[in-house]
């Protein structure tokens, strides 16, 4: 089994910590994985993004040019990832900020993600991050989502219900949309 | 809990300030500096825990200054920085060095010269191997390439460095420092070391003292021959990896950063059916020299890859057999190194 | 309204896509004229709004307030 | 209508890189608006220091020379003595200046160096995310001081202003907050004198800003703004520690 | 007949190697009688720096780092923080410590070190030659005054014992001399009070002598002596500029 | 006295402050160290009288951030130390080459490591030659071996530090600094340099910077790119001094006081029959490799000597063609080099 | 003598192998006992000597500026 | 011709005074020179000595190990090296300060110098260093008296008359026993 992944978008989106989550999970399943974090020279605002290497087999590289998947949670980030996922690759993109004709890439398969409006669904618009992250579980098996809560408990350090609860919920929503496109 | 207990993900920064303190590293002295903020901070969190002191000093030098006194004592201590923050540091490692005081120096480094940038890099190779301050010193250098080893070597750092009552310098850099993998605790296992150097207070024993200065004729001539033997000494802890080198027409040899993206791009020429081994320096001071140097017994084509313009590929060719091609293939700092880019520079040389 | 009317009268005007949705012009003016929007520009942040130009006496408090130099004031 | 208000010449027409709220640009702008005043863009050269405040290169239309961290009071001597006419001044944040850079304030200040420092107190490294800073308050959380700064253990808050006052070169020392327009106003006014300091030739000129770091305080920006007058500028008073009287022969402006 | 007078403890028996009248050796003396009177000569640890007093190792029969020139403030920090219970000092020149370890000296004090600073203040750099400090007095020839130092391009004699004053975490500071007896006694008293800073932790004791340099000076001993009272003490006055309260489990002594 | 005009009896220091002061040098930052006190001492005497600046600062730190500040503005200017001193102003040295930033810096080295001592020493070639502060920078290094080449090469300095950009730094040590020996004046020949990347002001033209922080994806790959060719292109200025090489059947090679000492030795070994020949690097950065490796085509036989335990020597290795023999002797600092002890040992290599 | 029989009488001991003939013993004497010597010692300097031992009361002030720590007093 | 020299003693002896004037005089004499200092670490006291080298070709090392003539102005510089110099050479030793049976040199020919007592004869005792230079006059012809002079001129910087005077008279004072032994 072998993953990669690039997350990109604003930095306050939540690129890094739902990064951190999907890579916390895979290292519960026991998996290898590397997580490296790209951020700007600006605290807040600026870009972000990071790269998820998941496998089986020790990990060489843990930065990678032509991720399976990618996650371009603004403009700036779908012009410099997108054209670099691989050709049978995946390219999730927030429909929220970015307008479908605004992707210009070619090749791999593109999955338009009104994620703030399926955030807002879900019970609350500003973990858009999380609904990505269920589309993920929704188009790939990378984790599972049952590791994924097991994850989010461990490094949130809290067991807060309703935290947990709103989490799961957007993660569940965002997989339902990956999977049936809705 | 006991899961999290024995594994964690964390980062290299934080692995190397976790595996300090297992290795009873107690005092840490550090200034604030992009990429290796969570030691400092780690430190400052989790020292007082086992009865520790963490100071913010006021500057890289305060620090350094502090870790020799620390360190003049006995007591374990560390500080660590980045490359501007560790160029400020030299005139306190020549002293460490010259007055052989134990004590262990992180350089998360960046992208330089001056402010450059804070992306990884290799462009401080030459300033830790060769000693970047004044005088004939050298310190013990230990390059990890994950972040198990940022704490694996942490912890081997503070037995070099009290072994060899000398300064060990970890050099990670951002890429290193910044990224996350699962860390699999380990106990340390402590190493007895009599410190009968330490400054305690003359106490039922004579007074002593720890210094550099020798003005007597030809007393630091001597003290110089002393440390050189002691430099020679450290060749019997050189540490490296190989990869692939039996049957390899072309070694590869890259340490830290480099070397882990490496190992993605020799594997893909192996897939490919190129025959192209890597090694991997572990201890860049002292250098793998005589290993490299039976390698090129047998073959006859090295490529030395650096995040930089050529520093590591000297001691490569300073290793090597007469007759042995190295080439080079630099990076110097600003972008992120990658497999596929490296691939391509080692199907340039690879020979036909 | 006899009291506006003998107070000079302002224009201040926002350069939206500078605008970080601080709100420091909201606390500055005394007037209270203006407020966070729920509106994001490209940079995905809330801009501030005028609610009530006609009240605005062009004092500039909000102007020297912001940090990003988003206002200007005309009188 | 006449436009009352607009962004000041010295000022290059693009967008600040700091965090929403951030004070470093109301105390740019404080800054730029005086240099206007005084006509000083074609003169100015700027020492800059590494912080949040890094990119004035890019804000401001001026000569700018880049400082190592904490160096910026001895660049500044330098390119001062070499250049006498222009007017030089250095921007600096409270861990440049009142940390790695004390030295270096200290005796350019006690060489009476005719040099102009803004100095930005925010109570915190901002650029490289929250750590304590010299003049961290007791008590203050930052990602160094986890339980709050013990000043037996890491020292107390540093009062630049009124330390840099007690010494002979320095012509013109005080603190000021731009939390609000009143105060806002009293800044311009000591950043003038700042800037007259070493136009008269009477010595080092130091102005000491209270700002906010709105992202490392973990506060909004309307909240850090707040703290600055409930706790900051009782611990920190604003006000005028040292202004040397005019030469007879006075100055500009 | 009882004897009165002899050579303290906790200097061994050799001879300085200072110059004929170099106030130096009665320092070293005076501080050395202190730490008999307190019996610390088993418990001390010395930060020696760089300058005429860099031989402290040979002198004093206790444990001795060696600090680099500037350094000693936090290279005790270090020691005493590794080791709380025993005492901890450093001796150091006005160059070591007001010029290149200012930014050293003024943290160490601000972090309320629990250490003690004997600080030597000759008005110039021994040890290489006679080159200015950042005490040399106006108009004082150095060989780098040649013409004597101009405050205006070379500084003003900073005030070590009054600036540390003003930091929170100094316990104790004091001016003194050595020029007669009369001071002499006022040096001891004061460098018992900065060691029970320490002891008491209160904080940092400081201690500034004022002495002489007859070779540098370019002037006989006696003449150097003189020197202190007639042109050093009206710039340097002489006195206690801080002194914490002790605590009221009160300390040793 | 016209005589007195021409020639001095001076001392290496005083030779490099008198050649600053003819070549345009009007700004000087120092602390006093020993043994480069004289420089300090000269120019604060000398620099008023022709207009210039002279501070000393409060720290070698300082000192070099003033000379960054004052090149800055395309002023020629200066600073001197000796070997802790220099270890402090590595990062500012980072950050001039980083800038682009010309200067000149002395290095009257003394012996190490830490305080060391006062002695004569070149422990600091490869804290000289490869960038003791952190990144992938260079300094052109100048080493001179005489009171003449002292004042003749910090002339040359300054026009290399402008025809570059970059700082250059002035490698003596304690004997060359304290020697006494016949100087003859010389006018300096000023070349003009174009310096639009000075700061004066934004008067008439747009406004400029200096930095060395490049952030943004590639730029300080490429921005390292173009210092390294820079580096290359300065290989048209490299200097040295060949003695006896004809017949030669070994070759010594030796830098600064060491080679001064060595002309002795050689010289008697000459007289014994020997064929010693000897060669001299005066730009140690760059090194003169092509000359070393050319000579080897001939002679198969050399001999590095240092005041130091083996530095200078890795530069000649990587020189030479494969299949010559390489030895080295190294006096490490502490005691004064004299030139029966190295015929001694240039007899114990010499081949039969 | 009658004002000096009444006074305590002190004994001082020179280490002249240590004195650097700075003389400061020499200001510091009250009652003018000592003096500079042309006697040189072993480094070379002028040691100081006491000239009327008889007149010393052993008030130690020699020895208190003594900067080479070469004076010894009894009581 | 080639020539060298060490002069050894107390700081404060005047060693590297006469090391300097003659090292200028050989300049004069139009010949290369080398002068080399060596201090303790005090500033004062401690033992400081210089060697010279003049010749009429280039000088190689400005350093020797075995003069052709060494000054040794008190004993510690008697010991150190009054045994380095040549066999063939002169040792001249300062015997105002140690005594005839305390040189245990052999090989050079060996002079004693009642320097204090000659330089008080011309007239002050704290020219036994120029003394020594006479001698070093009387017995090589390293350069010549009147070169001597002027280098003195130049060096003082003054032409204070009776300055000049009193030192000649101590240079000839030894330039005599030099030459007579008396
Ligand atoms: C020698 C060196 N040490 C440390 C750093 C890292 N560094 C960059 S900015 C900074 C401090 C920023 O704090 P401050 O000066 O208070 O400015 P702010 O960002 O708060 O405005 C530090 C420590 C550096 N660039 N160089
Ligand atoms: C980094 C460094 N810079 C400079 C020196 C040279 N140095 C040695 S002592 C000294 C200053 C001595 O003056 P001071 O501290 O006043 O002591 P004093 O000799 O007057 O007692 C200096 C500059 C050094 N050893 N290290
Ligand atoms: S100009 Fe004054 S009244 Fe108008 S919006 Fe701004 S603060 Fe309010
Ligand atoms: S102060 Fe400026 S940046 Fe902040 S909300 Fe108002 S207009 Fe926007
Ligand atoms: S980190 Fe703090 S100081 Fe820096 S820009 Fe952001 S708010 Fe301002
Ligand atoms: S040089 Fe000055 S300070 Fe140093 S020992 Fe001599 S007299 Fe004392
Ligand atoms: S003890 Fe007193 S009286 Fe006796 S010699 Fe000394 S100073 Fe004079
Ligand atoms: S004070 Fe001491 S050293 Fe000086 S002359 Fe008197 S006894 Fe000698
Ligand atoms: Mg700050
Ligand atoms: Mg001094």
């Amino acid at each position: 089994m072998y993953f990669d992944l690039i997350i990109a978008g604003f930095g306050g989106q939540g690129v890094m910590f739902i990064g951190n989550l999907l890579a916390h999970a895979a290292m519960l399943e026991d998996r290898k994985v590397t997580y490296m974090p790209v951020y700007g020279v600006e605290m807040r605002g600026g870009t972000a993004n990071c790269t998820i290497v998941v496998s089986d087999e020790d990990i060489g590289s843990p930065n990678i040019t032509n991720p399976i998947v990618s996650i371009v949670m603004n403009k700036p980030s779908l012009v410099k990832f997108g054209p670099r996922v691989k050709e049978d690759g995946l390219l999730l993109v927030n429909s929220s900020l970015i307008k479908p004709d605004e992707v210009e890439v070619k090749g791999p398969e593109i999955m338009m993600v009104p994620s703030i409006e399926l955030a807002a669904e879900a019970g609350n618009d500003r973990l858009a991050n999380m609904i990505f992250l269920g589309v993920l579980l929704g188009k790939t098996e990378v984790v599972s989502l049952e590791t994924l809560k097991q994850a989010l408990i461990e490094t949130s350090g809290s067991t807060n219900e309703e935290l947990l609860a709103i989490n799961t919920r957007a993660i569940e929503r965002g997989a339902a949309f990956g999977r049936t496109g809705s | 809990m006991e899961k999290k207990r024995k594994k964690a993900l964390v980062k290299g920064n934080e692995a190397v300030a976790m595996g300090a303190i297992e290795a009873g590293c107690r005092f840490y002295f550090g200034y604030p500096i992009t990429p290796q903020n969570e030691i400092p901070e780690y430190m400052s969190a989790h020292l007082p825990e086992v009865g520790g002191t963490f100071i913010q000093a006021e500057s890289e030098i305060a620090s350094i200054n502090m870790l020799l006194g620390a360190c003049s004592t006995g007591a374990r201590a560390m500080t660590s920085s980045s490359s501007p923050g560790i160029s400020l540091k030299q005139e306190g490692l020549s002293y460490m060095a010259g007055s052989e005081i134990p004590g262990v120096v992180v350089n998360m480094s960046r992208s330089g010269p001056g402010l450059g940038g804070i992306s990884p890099s290799q462009g401080d190779y030459f300033q830790a191997t060769r000693g970047g301050g004044h005088g004939d010193y050298r310190v013990l250098v230990l390059a990890p390439d994950s972040v198990q080893e940022c704490y694996d070597l942490t912890m081997l750092a503070f037995d070099m460095s009290d072994k060899y009552t000398n300064p060990v310098l970890v050099l990670g850099d951002a890429m290193l420092g910044q990224m996350k993998e699962p860390l699999e605790f380990k106990k340390y296992q402590p190493k007895k070391f009599e410190k009968k150097w330490a400054l305690t207070g003359a106490k039922g024993r004579k007074a002593q003292f720890l210094k550099s200065l020798y003005l007597d004729d030809g007393e630091l001539t001597v003290h110089n021959w002393n440390l050189f033997a002691k430099y020679k000494r450290m060749k019997e802890d050189i540490r490296y990896e190989a990869l692939f080198l039996d049957e390899a027409r072309l070694v590869v040899v890259a340490f830290g950063s480099m070397a882990r993206v490496l190992k993605s791009s020799v594997k893909m020429a192996q897939d490919e059916g190129l025959k192209v081994g890597l090694i991997r320096p572990i201890t860049l001071f002292p250098y793998p020299a005589e290993f490299i140097r039976e390698t090129s017994l047998q073959v006859k084509n090295f490529l030395a890859m650096e995040l930089n313009t050529g520093q590591m590929v000297e001691d490569v060719r300073l290793s090597v057999e007469p007759g042995t091609q190295v080439d080079f293939f630099g990076l110097p700092p600003g972008s992120l190194p990658a497999p596929d880019v490296f691939l391509k520079e080692i199907k340039k040389v690879y020979p036909e | 309204m006899p009291v506006t009317a003998i107070e000079p009268k302002g224009k201040v005007t926002f350069r939206e896509d500078r605008c970080k949705g601080c709100g420091l012009c909201v606390m500055a003016c005394p007037r209270k004229l203006i407020i966070v929007s729920s509106r994001l520009n490209n940079e995905g942040y809330h801009v501030a709004e005028l609610v009530d130009p006609d009240r605005c006496n062009g004092c500039a408090l909000c102007a020297e307030m912001c940090p990003d130099v988003v206002i200007e004031v005309w009188r | 209508m006449k436009q009352v208000f607009k962004r000041p010449d010295c000022l290059v027409d693009i967008p600040f890189h700091f965090c929403p709220g951030c004070h470093h640009g109301i105390i740019h702008r404080v800054v730029a608006e005086v240099l206007d005043e005084f006509n000083l863009r074609e003169k100015a050269i700027i020492a800059a220091s590494v912080g949040c405040s890094v990119f004035m290169y890019d804000y401001f239309d001026m000569d700018v020379i880049e400082a190592p961290h904490g160096r910026a009071a001895a660049v500044a001597t330098g390119v001062k003595r070499a250049r006498p006419d222009n007017f030089v001044f250095t921007y600096q944040g409270d861990g440049d200046l009142a940390a790695i850079g004390t030295a270096e304030i200290i005796h350019a200040a006690n060489r009476s160096e005719k040099v102009t420092v803004f100095f930005v107190n925010n109570t915190i490294y901002g650029m490289t995310g929250g750590q304590m800073a010299p003049t961290t308050m007791i008590g203050q959380l930052s990602t160094t001081t986890p339980r709050g700064r013990d000043p037996q253990e890491a020292g107390h808050p540093i009062h630049m202003a009124e330390l840099l006052a007690t010494l002979a070169g320095t012509a013109y020392s005080a603190r000021v907050a731009v939390n609000n327009v009143k105060n806002l106003m009293k800044a311009k006014k000591a950043t003038k004198q700042a800037v007259r300091a070493q136009l008269d030739k009477k010595g080092l000129g130091f102005v000491e800003y209270l700002s906010t770091c709105p992202t490392n305080w973990k506060m909004t920006p309307e909240k850090a703004n707040r703290r600055i007058a409930e706790e900051l500028i009782p611990i920190f008073p604003l006000g005028v520690f040292k202004e040397e009287q005019a030469p007879a022969e006075a100055g500009v402006g």
